[in-house]
């Protein structure tokens, strides 16, 4: 499981990246539509969540309880399966 | 428990009270102030026994603030005051009547400006209680003149209050709330009921239909309906289109102004003089000393002071030739009467002006009638 | 609740609130606090004044009530005791709660009155552009301190123990965990409750204090926070903590004085 | 046609309390001619009703609606000297003064009557409802209205358990009142 | 420093803020509202410059009240809010109405009623400035429709508030203070100043003379005077009685009406017109456009509301065909207008309301124009 | 200062207040702690809002201005500010500094402003007839708690202890001594001064609770208080000490923060 | 040294009367022209001042700070001598 | 005669100080056959200009009193998307427009100039600078206003320290609005 970021929602504030205690998280460059800069899940497998796939057992999420702007949360699917579509 | 018909004495502002219980008054939050405290002191005693609240707030900021509170969970809700806690409540009137919350509010009117003459009577609140708060809104204010009146017209006060969503206000005095006097309870008084809203739609929990008042979405029951005092669309969400903010505002002042007629309560004593006085609380009651007297002279009474009841006043300013405007402060219905007397045509109207401490005697009205 | 979504309206969705502001993570705990807790959505009842922070109300899907600015708990009291069944909770600031609605607040607590009260503590004016407010440090800047504050700031948490409130936190932003846990105590309280969360405005107060950037004020508020147990370990008076510009966090109080409705019910039972 | 009371006398003295009684009895319980008849009661508040004196007035009407303010009385019922003092001038020649002999040191040159309120009081023991003694007096030498309205009135009003004191000093007062009338 | 003479390119509050500080201002206390914050914003920079006090308070009310304290030691004081500041401040605008204590007040309103349009325009409040706090009384209100009206306004509002021991107040809006333009700061502005006491006879601090207005016994001098916000005689003291009510009350409106001439600033453009337009503040630079397009047309600025200047108004009146007037409210200072208008025989007078968020444009008003 | 009459204005005597009142007696020790001060009478102000207790500054012959009820802090603010030679005095009751009056009193506090406040805490609304006010203690009778107040009072000596004063006290009429004692330090301290006398109203608030006879008031005063020195070997809490009914008499606190004054002045001589 | 009563300004509360230690003063019957009762020094001789003669050097003045409408006063005259009319 | 101008962007981009910058330099340092000229700058206020788009209104005119308000302005400058989409219809036939390359993707139907303002900020290392850049070439472009009173205007407003960075974009603007021109 790992920290989807809402490019559309976000602001990119960078919180998520201080707060992460596992350095999950980077600073992304390319803009947004609305002009922000969302960061980038850059290091999924640090995440203390990685190894889970149901959001209600989640520890940790700094992250998601941080972000202002509900721009962050879960892709259940379990660690390294993210980039594969299901469809 | 309601007062029984019958016929009772007591003082105006216990009438006021028994009035408030008879339309279904279920919370009073209020602050003490001469000479309106008797209202907060007999609800102490009257309303727990109703099961209903009594609770003296902090200040009158706070008593308005917790009526709003009140009403937007469905209690008929009140608050009692004079002058300067009057002065202190008018941001929160403005914001009852942009949200549309039903409340009642008695000012018993005392010396002004500021802290006056605390125990004596005057009528220097009357355009207050139209201008008071900022901006352009409309609200009900019914002025009563005996102990009768008192407990009529705070029932009346809740019934338009609740029909309309908007702030009623009692305008009374130091004189009417503290004479001791006779009054009638009816057997049945009209008691009117905010129109709920039943369907459960969100996201429109403003709308309105042809009556242009919206139906009430009490809160707990599931409307989840936001009330903010910023310009709102029918939604109840906050906007800062010009466009919205016009639509609402004029229809705040359309909801009233268009049932001028049904919201106007006045008495015509007389109606074939070509001399008119015209009087509001106190003061009616030397002018209805004078008018026995003399039936050559007459008497209009507005019981009803905002909005103002032009209708009457035109009715009256057609056919005559003089109109005394008989009122305890330094002539502000007169202006109104002025105005709208002029454009009917009839421009001799006067003012007696006293500004508080002694209502007007018979003979001073005589007198100033004499003059012309 | 299964989803945010759920709590707040979706449809008012992005929120008006600054980048890095952090009314949002407030909305965040209190979405999981809330969530934990078995309440009935359409039970509960939304108090809010004027600023940033009491915009919270507007953005969740139930009852809910913006007043005029320093109001919310006046309003809150008439409301709660007119159908006491209603749970009320109240959002406010620091400007809404400790300047202009300082009133309300202490004798809210004096009362005990029965809601549930998050304060957003940013030290600031956030929503009229960055005014020192109540709890502004000692020679903070801000617009109307343009030479820094001369005043000191009020300790809320202390006045509203003082005053008589059966519960009172602090938290920061920064302690997520904790802050949930206290919200969720709160939410369950009986009486005045009290959750002041130390937040960052970084357009309003830390773009004229050197921390414009969110993470900044996360720093500060961190070197800023001492645990209750530390100061009391080392004997500080509140008042002097924090004039110091410290940020005392954890739980002040926990008592169960009975609340203003319950005795307001005693009494109508002639007990 | 409506008639017109002032009782004045000193804080404490139940000045209002007589007030009270008259209209009261008045209102709910006097008729004429078979139809009813309306009085209000009205006083002075502010700091001066606080301690020092004490004014409450009474009109009468058989109208439902008049100026119920009292301008000249046609009876002044007076139970101290600074009252006397106050209230001697607002007077006409068909005034009626009533007044308490032993409060009240001076008498005024227009029609009254003494009467022993506070003595009578004192000797039932109970000084304080001197002022009901005077307001019996009062009943009695103004005839305008019938005793057992005014008696009606006082039950309401008094204090639980005062009823059978109040009444007692109500009956001395209109004793005292003929009395009074028959020494004219 | 106060500006020096010269050319200035600054935003309307800025220009504000130098006026004050040009008349004399010496302490400013205030609570921050859009649009009005960029007052006290700049007020707390440059007053301490000037070795005067910014504070600060924990509210409207507050701030009112520490102005008050500070007028009563002899220093010229300000605040500044909005609507809902506005109506905060009105039982202490009555008080110091009451007590003849000197202040400005300025008000940038904004859309109303209650939080309304915080960041737009509107003119809501004109009644309110006269008839917001309880009783009758009196107080001056001015109203600017540029930068340079902020700047030269301000002085006026502190000369006149001083001279008359009146609070003034500044009715600006939300478009005018936040305008940045230029405007002129004179080699010379008058500047007056209270007249104070200098004898020092205790037992009558509030003594009169045929200026009605009493000098002013400045606290810490030695006058051992005593100020009440009851009803109160030449020696400040609180008194019952009606008469000595109705002096003084009757005194504290005639200082201001007796001097509605003098207080009455208002400009006429192409008088002979038979068609006229009265507007005041922002709009006016509408109606400006309009009349500089048809020089057949005429218009009647108000710079002050309050006193209405009632002399303008009748002489306009006097030789019109129609008066139209231009406000962003529901038809305030149009019922004056049309109630004198009327007693001088023109009852054509309409009324071309927006109730706030935009200004009119000129097209709007040409259009209504045409209307008739 | 030789004789009271010098103090207070002859011509306004006896004053309006009933017999065995509180304000008397307390006008009586200020005149014994002023007197023996040197202090210029002409550079004094007294300030107060409405109320029997705040009718005092129009006794007294200096400037003083009697202001709306519960803004006397807040005029005196400014006063203060404009005037810094000025000795400002303020005159307040507890319906108009505890309630109407509370956030003033407490921001006061906070800021630390240059005023000597007396509160005459009578328990209750003396001067518009006998209601509760918000130190009226819990279940006592007042006209509008017919069945008991049920709600819990104020400590206003803790509340502004709390909220930053410098100097607090309280006492009873009764203490006379200690009572001008404090009321000397109170003067001359610089910032806030607070000094709390809990006082009789016989006719407000002893009547509606068996003691209409200002001695029985004496007599419950007398009952009610105790030293802060036993609570505090005690270890009673000050609120549950408040709400059970009891007056802790004796000093607060002592400090010397900045005032808000001083703050401002070294503010603007760049300090 | 003794308290004197000043009937004008007494309100008769009696206060006085229950604060003094040395029981110096009594319930007086006689109404004053106010129609309060004034109380009475009935024993003077008790007082602490008894024997001094210059009230800046009262000690106790209970009763006088206590007092309420400024009522009570000292008659400067030493213990004895009050009586004694001077003229 | 009036000329108005609108600048339009992101919040954040400068828009407000290119406004002030243009009124300010009209009304303090420019003259028209000798007289004084006048402008109002006016701009939008409230939540939406805290995040989101911004707007900044000038209004140029010969007499001191006139309508301050843009309608349709003459001359409409954008310098981003949002920006382009909300303003471009809030034009005439007559309205011209500059717009920041880079950052508007659209282009209008009325006659316009494509600015690389962006991205000459970019060159001198301060994109932050790109609205001077672009106040430039609007007054090159417009010729309505000298430079030389828009570039002392600027160094009044501009923020101590940065008067030469902002002088140069100011430059490189003019610059590149004669380019545009030419480009015609
Ligand atoms: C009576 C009144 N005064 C002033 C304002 C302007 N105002 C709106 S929000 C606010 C301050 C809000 O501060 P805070 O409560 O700390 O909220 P934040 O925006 O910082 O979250 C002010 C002064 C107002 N709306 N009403
Ligand atoms: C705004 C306002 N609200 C209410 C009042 C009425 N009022 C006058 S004094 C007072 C209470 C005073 O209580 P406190 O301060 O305790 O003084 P006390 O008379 O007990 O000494 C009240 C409610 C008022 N004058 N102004
Ligand atoms: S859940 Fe924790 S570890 Fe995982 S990304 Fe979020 S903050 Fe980092
Ligand atoms: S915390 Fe949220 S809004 Fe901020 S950068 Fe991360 S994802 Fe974006
Ligand atoms: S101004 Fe401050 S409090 Fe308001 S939204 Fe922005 S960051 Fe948050
Ligand atoms: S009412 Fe109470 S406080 Fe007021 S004067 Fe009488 S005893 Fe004193
Ligand atoms: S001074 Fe002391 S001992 Fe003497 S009478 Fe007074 S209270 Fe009693
Ligand atoms: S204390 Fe004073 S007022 Fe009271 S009885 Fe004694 S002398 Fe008289
Ligand atoms: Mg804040
Ligand atoms: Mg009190």
């Amino acid at each position: 499981m790992q920290v989807r970021v809402d490019s559309e929602y976000c602001k990119g504030c960078q919180l998520c990246i201080i707060v992460c205690p596992r350095h999950v998280i980077e600073e992304g460059k390319e803009l947004s539509e609305r002009g922000y800069a969302p960061p980038i899940v850059s290091h999924p497998e640090k995440c203390a969540n990685w190894k889970r796939n149901d959001k209600r057992k989640a520890v940790c999420e700094t992250c998601l309880l941080t972000c202002p702007d509900h721009a962050l949360e879960w892709d259940e699917r379990p660690g390294g399966q993210q980039g594969v579509d299901q469809e | 428990m309601r007062l029984e018909a019958g016929t009772y004495f007591m003082q105006g502002n216990e009438a006021c009270v028994e009035g408030a219980i008879a339309a279904g008054l279920r919370f009073f939050a209020g602050y003490p102030i001469t000479p309106s405290t008797e209202i907060a002191e007999r609800l102490a005693e009257r309303l727990p026994e109703e099961g209903g609240i009594f609770i003296q707030m902090e200040d009158e900021i706070a008593s308005i603030s917790a009526v709003i509170g009140s009403s937007w969970v469905g209690a008929k809700a009140m608050t009692a005051t004079s002058g300067p806690g009057f002065s202190l409540m008018q941001e929160n009137i403005g914001y009852a009547a942009m949200t549309e919350t039903p409340l009642v509010i008695v000012n018993v009117m005392r010396g002004g400006p500021s802290t006056g003459l605390p125990t004596m009577p005057s009528q220097g609140d009357v355009m207050q209680a139209k201008y008071g708060s900022h901006g352009d809104y409309e609200i009900i204010a019914l002025a009563p003149a005996t102990v009768q009146d008192m407990f009529d017209l705070t029932i009346k006060a809740f019934n338009f209050s609740e029909i309309y969503r908007v702030p009623a206000i009692i305008l009374s005095d130091a004189e009417v709330g503290h004479m001791r006097g006779k009054f009638t309870v009816p057997k049945k008084s009209e008691v009117l009921e905010r129109r709920m809203r039943t369907d459960k739609v969100w996201h429109d929990g403003f709308a309105y239909d042809e009556s242009l008042v919206p139906r009430f979405p009490v809160f707990g029951r599931g409307f989840r309906v936001h009330v903010t005092g910023i310009s709102h669309d029918i939604a109840g969400y906050p906007r800062t289109d010009p466009e919205v903010h016009e639509e609402l505002v004029r229809r705040l002042s359309e909801k009233i102004i268009g049932n001028r007629d049904k919201i106007s309560l006045t008495d015509i004593y007389n109606e074939d003089s070509d001399r008119f006085i015209v009087t509001y609380g106190s003061p009616t009651l030397a002018a209805m000393e004078v008018i026995g007297n003399d039936p050559s002279i007459g008497l209009l009474q507005l019981k009803t002071l905002w909005p103002m009841p032009e209708e009457s006043i035109r009715h009256v300013a057609k056919n005559v030739k003089e109109i005394l405007v008989v009122e305890m402060n330094m002539g502000q219905v007169f202006k109104e009467v002025q105005r709208i007397a002029c454009l009917e045509g009839c421009e001799n109207v006067r003012l007696l002006s006293k500004v508080g401490g002694e209502v007007h005697t018979p003979q001073e009205i005589v007198h100033s009638l004499r003059r012309c | 609740m299964e989803d945010f979504f759920d709590l707040y309206r979706k449809d008012r969705w992005p929120t008006i609130f600054c980048p890095g502001c952090g009314v949002g993570t407030v909305m965040n705990c209190f979405y999981r606090a809330f969530s934990e807790l078995d309440i009935d959505q359409d039970r509960v009842v939304f108090v809010s004044g004027v600023g940033c922070s009491s915009r919270i109300p507007g953005y969740i899907r139930a009852d809910s009530i913006h007043t005029t600015h320093g109001r919310a708990l006046a309003v809150a009291t008439g409301l709660s005791l007119s159908n006491p069944d209603l749970k009320v909770i109240v959002f406010t600031g620091d400007g809404d709660l400790g300047a202009i609605g300082g009133n309300h607040f202490i004798h809210s607590s004096r009362r005990n009155a029965d809601m549930t009260v998050f304060c957003i503590n940013n030290n600031i004016y956030g929503m009229t552009g960055g005014q020192a407010s109540t709890t502004t440090p000692h020679r903070a800047f801000s617009t109307t301190t343009p030479y820094g504050n001369m005043e000191f700031p009020f300790d809320l948490a202390e006045l509203a123990v003082t005053a008589g409130a059966n519960y009172v936190a602090r938290w920061t932003v920064r302690n997520v965990k904790e802050l949930i846990g206290s919200m969720r105590k709160a939410l369950v309280k009986n009486g005045f409750s009290f959750v002041e969360v130390a937040s960052p405005c970084p357009t309003g107060f830390g773009r004229r204090n050197k921390m414009g950037d969110p993470k900044q004020m996360y720093e500060w508020l961190k070197i800023k926070s001492v645990r209750k147990e530390k100061s009391e370990f080392w004997n500080m008076d509140p008042v002097d903590l924090n004039i110091s510009g410290q940020i005392t966090i954890g739980e002040f109080v926990d008592r169960n004085r009975p609340s203003l409705g319950s005795m307001l019910k005693s009494m109508m039972n002639n007990e | 046609m409506t008639i017109s009371v002032r009782f004045a006398g000193m804080g404490g003295q139940g000045i209002i309390f007589s007030g009270i009684a008259l209209a009261r009895g008045v209102s709910l319980y006097e008729k004429r001619g078979g139809k009813d008849l309306y009085a209000i009661q009205t006083q002075s508040y502010g700091p001066e009703a606080r301690g020092g004196s004490s004014k409450c007035d009474v009109k009468i009407s058989e109208s439902e609606n008049f100026y119920p303010f009292v301008e000249i009385p046609d009876y002044l019922v007076l139970m101290s000297q600074p009252a006397y003092e106050r209230f001697i001038d607002v007077t006409n020649k068909d005034t009626v003064v009533v007044l308490d002999e032993d409060a009240v040191e001076s008498r005024p040159d227009i029609e009254y009557y003494d009467i022993a309120a506070t003595k009578k009081a004192e000797e039932i023991g109970k000084r304080i409802v001197a002022n009901v003694v005077m307001l019996g007096a009062f009943v009695e030498i103004s005839g305008i209205v019938s005793k057992k309205s005014i008696q009606k009135a006082l039950c309401d009003v008094a204090p639980k358990g005062t009823e059978s004191l109040n009444k007692k000093a109500f009956e001395l007062g209109t004793a005292l009142g003929k009395d009074a009338i028959n020494a004219d």
